[in-house]
């Protein structure tokens, strides 16, 4: 018996990576679990998926799937740059960013915000468990207000919502889920992956050795009670896709230009997931009672990538061959003309 | 009085006032004439309305390091004419802005008051114009005092002003206008003087700033990804590089780039999208200054340890934190020497002059990408902000050396489990490396700052990270014996008592300290360039072979002797700090003077 | 067959699975019973499941290094049993899981396997706890075979779970279950063995983890704002600081704290925060590791030019970049004694023990506060995170040294222009502050990191900045002088044929590798370690007075000699380096083969 | 005849500092002047206000202003956590942030972000002429997208937008205005002054040289021209206020802690600075549609600021005597039994 390929012929262990070496039950192993489906399912080139990470659990995962992708775990927090650079330097890859809430939230944070506002080709998926996993558990700075460690100690902040902070920024993909909602997950990965410019998936992902107990905000009971979706969102890859029906009524069908199709259902009456001030405002609205909204808040085309905004030759700049990178010796000449006095 | 063509002109005016044009189009006019002659600029740390100084120096032989005391002074700033006035020699020659009322504050100096705020409503009428135009009146006063060549001053403005013919008039009659007053009011001839040579010394010469020098060399090293933040003083050498790329690199046939400037937001995200640029496999670069090298330490580490190339140039300012932005200094050698936390080096290339800052930018790719690691062009703002002349730089000869990158063929002629990525299959220490999108299936690894052996698997085992990291040091060795000998002067056939060490821009004061030591003093001295950190063994015979040893370096904590003490398991006799530290470039007297005192007190 | 009390015990485990309260228990009982001895924790850089190791050496002498070999290994790892296996001595004792099978593996040791899962079932209803309890198991058997004093053993269980009942109440059932199955099962006596000795040579002293010390220290110190991001191995220090302050720095009035713990955003921010924080008057400090330490550069650079006290604690790990987060080292001394670009430099201390890590915590806020200037206790994981037997800290005598601080009434008397910033009225290099929000309308002063004169004014002209930063080296040397000479231990009273210097923990190896030399092999060595930098004179005379010299350290580049090198003006000869880096503290008997090798080759 | 002086007995003058070194015609320098008329009038103590600032001409205004009071012109984009170091060592500091939109918005954005998330005592001003003026004049991240440099260069990324970012963070205090409407900005800045947490006035500030000519969207005449001020703020000092009255129809009263009070008169139709949410919508909109509204967006008070949140003693910490730092002896005597095994 031969095992199940899929569009490229690869099976499905071909998405597979190291042996995970975070705590049993770690959210992020869900997450990794349901990206080796994702990856299997959407037919991804491996070699063109760049897996790129900061520090953190979360971080880690990349070493987990896809082992036939080229990956880089970065300095803490500074994921971003490096993928920016990476997907300049070659323009076909797929970057697929996957980082923690310290990461993100705490010392990445002024890169999160700057690749969004560049609309870098990237993925980016938050593993969000409100604590800094490998450090032991202290607060990130996603921890809910009054959110409890397992000591007691309370959260007075407010926290970095990912979610309304990539809305802040104009991000037209931004989505939240649970680690353990796979259906829904899964959906979202596979439209986040085909979306063009950045994509924001902030999973909740409990850590279940240091945030999932009682009086926490991001253990598995507390999204299992609370987890609302906004909308129903589905997703139909490009060689499935039809030809593209005009939107009505409750169902929101929009095309990303790989020719994937997302269609958006409705759960929640009067969410509209292509106007971001209302997003916004239920987003917060939510923070404040305490509800955990999942689903696609925002779905946006049409804003240029920062690399379609570079008006770069189309082969990758890294692999130019050196006539293309040396200009001839009579752009010399005129160089050196124009520094004659 | 000077001999002919040897001499220091400065200009004193306000920061803003738009004098800039006004010097050049004297120095190009000097050069045009075949006069050897290089030009500095002394300016302050603001936007507009600071003293700020416009220096000229002309030698027969060619001198280009900076020389104390001026022959002949243009006085345009109230704010600093007594400072000004101060470092006129006995004999010189000063001109001033009427209102200053200079003459007579020196008996020894001969000083010429121009009404320069009459002059500039003759020739300009539009009053919002007039501050710029003044400064194209002293170009005629000093063109005329000097004995400038007409032709060559008009040509030269008119070369600066091409495709602005409106401009070029009314600069041109400005010109002009100082040029008749200077003929009408003042005495000839002037005791600071131009002649033409017999021959043109700049006969298809260039003059340029090291830090246009540096882009044009990475433009040709085939740089493809430049991200920076700007600081002073590198912000130009990221304008030259986007002006240069943007004119030469855009594919002929579509108009697309083969290039990509990215302005980051700040120093962190600039040398990080350097790295994954690198790592994808671009050519990559960052430019900054000293504070932006402090803010870099933990991503260059990182790009150390797990081999990541990337050009790094230093456009080094002087002072620790912001210090003084538009000041030069060499003092941040020690802190890139090792960069980072843990056993963290880099490799360091010193160019001192412009022709240098283009190759050694070229070399820096070369290297980065053999070596897999971040190298640093260690320039300053003297060298890359001030103007230099050159011989025109060499056409890159080299084929480009991308290094030991394995392509889809090569991971299949070596199948699965052919390839690691920390493996020293050479023996080199250099281990081979793969591109993220190489088809195939053979080639991916993990790249990780956390411990790793030489398969690229995280590991804790001390064995496997110890190889590894031994393996590095190994690498370390390979490199430097690529790394350029030092140049070494050598006075006669033996060693020379005295032995002088210099690096970078420090050459210049060297050089010319090495002659005034000969000729006024009897002294004969060598002189050892350090063109690149780690060492060439080169240093270390330098070292050896004399025993009166100086290191002349512009910095306060003689970092450079530091440097080489502590990579010497020799010791290192004798060697003599000649420490500048002020914020501007050396000068050779101060360096004669040094060794003088050395040479006395030696036992 | 080793001597009593002389043994390496280890224990090898699952990371998460609660071994660290059971092996704590057998540590504490040895403790109890008199015997010296102190405990190593090898873990790896994950929350749960991979292997980490517990150590605990005994030794009648009391010697506190690693030493290579195991007498008596617990096996409770398959991942790592036949690694572990391999590292029994010959005649050794192993303990194991029964599953594990290491039985006959190796002939010469013997090897008891116990059947901890069954026995767990005996005593541990609950399934959820069984994880847990299987450690206290092999503390009975463990206690037992060694023989351990079993009322020190209930004792050392009892105080460790102080308050949790019914924990203990497990928990004593278990090991009482080992010690009886050992007393059933097991041969007797066994060849490692622990003797109550004649003295409780344990009397009165301590056990504490080096983070916890230098916690304490700070806080008897006065820190009033500590400011951290969370980093292996220093994280700990800010647990155990907050623990503290809670319980020690509430107004006794009010319950309000006298102190501020900020978990900042990263390390950018805990360092501005702290030196925020320490301008303002507060007794400031942060503390981190490697990677923190260069993402810190900029700011700290600024503290050194700008003149803001703080304190920071660099607890050091393995590698450049991430490197190995849960190893130690001694590598960040090149990167710390330079950080940041320009003409910067930094002290620091080098804590060996516990106590120092105390005593020097609080030196360093003094240090901080006298020189204003950022103070480095250098740390590391060794010393923060492993368990140290101590002599009980003493309580700081010595009142808090503010430093020159001028109050309102100073500045009152002074008057109207009386108070510059950087002014050296006292020769010493070292400057008056003011703190801001002192009333008065007199003492307010401009902080930056931009050019300033001695009035603390911006400024760009040349001898103004010079003169300001000579004044901050002259104050270099003053700092010189008040930190600690190095603490020489002479063979003789000539100097002996051999100098040893070393630094921090590897104090440890060096002290008993000197007994060894001497002993075994008739060496006399004198050693010489270096407890701060800038250098104290006595370390060159050390130097000087010796032919053959090494230098133990825990990095990769020999650091502290290069450093050394860099820093005398007179050569270093003959400095042989005797490195560890593969992430284990070093141990004496590679010290001592490394000496015996550099004899055999010196000439 | 002598000089005017104010509540605390001290003359303008005393609010001056040294002379500017920006270029003639700053939209920093007016700022600075309002400034000093603001310190003045509001009659703050020199030596309690504590003048923080990060690299930039922004940054250099701290030295053209209240030279009585202490100043921290610390490193570029980290002005942030240096005044939360110095305002939680001596919480009776006033601390005043002035920072440029580079400084703010470009390297020092986590900073930024951090200090609003912990609301952080500070007035935090930022000078925005939308490029970095010190190095001559690059975009700065809060450029508008089409925004054209001095050489025509086009910026086509989305600003960060200061207030809508402050919103997003949860802000209490979120105003614009423009250095040359001095009434507002001076009114402004008094009520920034007197609000307890972070408050985020965000200054339109053109850079004459390299900022101020046609194309930009930070010129004197482009704000002339467009400022359209959404409400019209009163500010009553609370040595003035009169007992608060309940706010009513079209003018909203809030008091502040320390008894002052700010009126907020509504000038467009259905604007209410109460609603953040509503306050983010129409931003966004204004940005999109090239508008420039200013004035105070969004004013909440109650909130505990970073340092209330810290549980400190009244007395600065800074201030603290030897016997108030150093535990009695029989701490220590505690603290090491608890280390004996
Ligand atoms: C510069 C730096 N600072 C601190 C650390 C220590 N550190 C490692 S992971 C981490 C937090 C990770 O939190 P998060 O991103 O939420 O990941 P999680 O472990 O929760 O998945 C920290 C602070 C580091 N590795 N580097
Ligand atoms: C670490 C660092 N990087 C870069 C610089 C150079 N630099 C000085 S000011 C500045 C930008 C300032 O822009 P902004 O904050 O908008 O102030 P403006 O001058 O426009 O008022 C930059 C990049 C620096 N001083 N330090
Ligand atoms: S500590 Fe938390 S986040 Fe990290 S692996 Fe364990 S469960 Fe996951
Ligand atoms: S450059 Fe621009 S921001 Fe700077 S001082 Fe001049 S006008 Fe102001
Ligand atoms: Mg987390
Ligand atoms: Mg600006």
């Amino acid at each position: 018996m031969t095992a199940k390929v899929n569009r490229i012929g690869l099976p499905q262990d071909a998405y597979k990576g190291g042996k995970s070496t975070l705590c049993p039950g770690c959210g992020h192993d869900a997450v990794t679990a349901s990206l080796i489906r994702v990856l299997f399912e959407s037919g991804v080139e491996p070699w063109r998926l760049a897996k790129m990470s900061g520090i953190g659990c979360s971080s880690k995962t990349p070493g987990y799937f896809s082992s036939g992708s080229w990956a880089f775990n970065a300095c803490h927090g500074r994921m971003p740059p490096v993928a920016t650079g990476a997907v300049v330097a070659n323009r076909t890859l797929l970057p697929l960013g996957v980082s923690g809430d310290g990461d993100t939230a705490s010392i990445g944070l002024g890169h999160f915000v700057h690749a969004l506002r560049r609309n870098v080709p990237l993925c980016y998926v938050v593993e969000n468990n409100g604590v800094y996993g490998l450090t032991k558990g202290q607060f990130s700075a996603t921890a809910d207000r009054g959110a409890k460690l397992r000591g007691g100690e309370e959260n007075t902040f407010e926290p970095v919502d990912v979610c309304t902070l990539a809305l802040e920024l104009g991000c037209g993909f931004v989505a939240r889920s649970f680690a353990a909602d796979k259906r829904q997950l899964e959906t979202l990965l596979k439209a986040a992956l085909s979306f063009p410019g950045t994509s924001v998936l902030d999973v909740v992902s409990p850590c279940v050795t240091f945030n999932d107990h009682e009086g926490s905000t991001r253990s598995y009971a507390w999204g299992r009670e609370r987890e609302h979706p906004v909308v129903e969102v589905g997703f139909v890859p490009h060689w499935e896709a039809p030809e593209v029906e005009i939107p009505a009524g409750e169902v929101r069908e929009v095309p990303l230009p790989d020719g994937s199709l997302v269609r958006i259902r409705k759960v929640e009456e009067g969410f509209d997931t292509a106007d971001a001030a209302g997003a916004w405002r239920r987003l917060r609205e939510a923070r404040a009672r305490g509800e955990f909204l999942t689903g696609l808040f925002h779905l946006a085309t049409g804003r240029p990538t920062f690399v379609e905004g570079l008006d770069l030759v189309e082969e990758p700049l890294a692999l130019l061959p050196e006539g293309r990178l040396r200009p001839p010796r009579s752009a010399l000449e005129d160089a050196l003309d124009g520094l004659t006095p | 009085m000077p001999a002919p063509n040897d001499f220091v002109l400065k200009v004193g005016t306000v920061n803003g006032s738009g004098s800039q044009t006004a010097n050049l189009v004297l120095l190009r006019a000097l050069f045009r004439m075949g006069v050897p002659c290089s030009g500095k600029n002394l300016f302050p740390s603001n936007i507009a309305g600071l003293p700020t100084w416009f220096e000229i120096r002309a030698h027969p032989r060619g001198w280009l390091a900076r020389r104390r005391g001026v022959d002949l002074l243009v006085a345009m700033n109230p704010a600093s004419a007594a400072q000004d006035l101060a470092e006129v020699l006995p004999g010189g020659v000063v001109v001033y802005d009427e209102p200053l009322a200079l003459a007579g504050r020196r008996t020894d100096v001969a000083a010429h008051g121009v009404p320069f705020g009459k002059l500039v409503l003759e020739v300009c009428p539009e009053p919002r114009l007039r501050r710029l135009v003044v400064n194209m009146i002293y170009v005629g006063v000093v063109g005329r005092l000097l004995g400038l060549d007409r032709g060559e001053l008009d040509a030269a403005l008119a070369r600066m002003l091409r495709g602005k013919e409106k401009a070029l008039g009314l600069n041109r009659a400005a010109v002009d206008l100082g040029w008749r007053w200077a003929g009408d009011h003042l005495p000839a001839p002037c005791p600071v003087a131009v002649e033409r040579p017999p021959r043109n010394l700049n006969e298809g010469r260039i003059l340029v700033d090291g830090n246009a020098a540096a882009a044009l060399g990475a433009v040709f090293a085939g740089v493809s990804v430049f991200a920076w933040y700007p600081i002073t003083p590198s912000t130009s050498l990221g304008d030259a590089l986007a002006g240069y790329l943007g004119k030469y690199r855009r594919d002929p046939a579509t108009g697309k780039a083969t290039f990509a400037v990215l302005q980051a937001e700040d120093e962190l995200a600039a040398v990080g999208m350097a790295m994954g640029a690198g790592w994808a496999g671009a050519r990559a670069m960052t430019s900054t200054s000293g504070p932006g090298i402090s803010l870099m330490g933990e991503l260059l580490g990182f790009a150390y340890y797990a081999e990541v190339p990337c050009v790094v140039v230093d456009v080094q300012r002087l002072g620790p934190s912001t210090g003084l932005p538009t000041r030069t200094a060499q003092g941040d050698i020690l802190q890139v020497a090792t960069l980072s936390h843990g056993d963290t080096r880099h490799p360091m290339l010193f160019p001192s002059s412009v022709a240098e800052a283009f190759t050694m930018a070229g070399d820096a790719f070369d290297l980065a990408e053999r070596f897999q690691t971040p190298v640093f062009l260690m320039s300053d703002l003297d060298l890359g902000m001030n103007l230099w002349p050159s011989e025109p730089f060499p056409f890159p000869e080299k084929p480009l050396d991308r290094g030991k990158v394995l392509k889809e063929e090569d991971l299949a002629r070596l199948g699965k489990g052919g390839f690691f990525r920390y493996v020293d299959r050479d023996g080199d220490g250099i281990p081979y490396r793969t591109l993220p999108g190489t088809p195939g299936g053979l080639g991916s690894y993990f790249t990780r700052g956390s411990g790793h052996d030489e398969f690229g698997r995280y590991t804790e085992d001390p064995a496997g990270y110890v190889k590894n990291v031994e393996r590095i040091a190994r690498k370390w060795e390979t490199l430097r014996s690529a790394l350029p000998a030092p140049e070494v002067i050598r006075a006669g056939t033996e060693p020379a008592p005295v032995g002088i060490l210099h690096f970078g821009t420090t050459r210049w004061a060297v050089e010319e300290a090495l002659s005034i030591l000969r000729e006024e003093h009897g002294i004969a001295a060598d002189a050892c360039r350090i063109l690149a950190y780690p060492f060439h063994d080169g240093v270390g015979e330098f070292l050896r072979a004399h025993g009166d040893l100086y290191m002349v370096e512009q910095n306060r904590d003689g970092q450079m002797a530091s440097l080489l003490r502590a990579a010497n398991p020799e010791p290192v006799v004798g060697l003599e700090g000649i420490l500048r530290y002020d914020g501007f470039p050396p000068d050779a007297r101060s360096v004669v003077d040094a060794v003088l005192v050395g040479r006395r007190s030696a036992p």
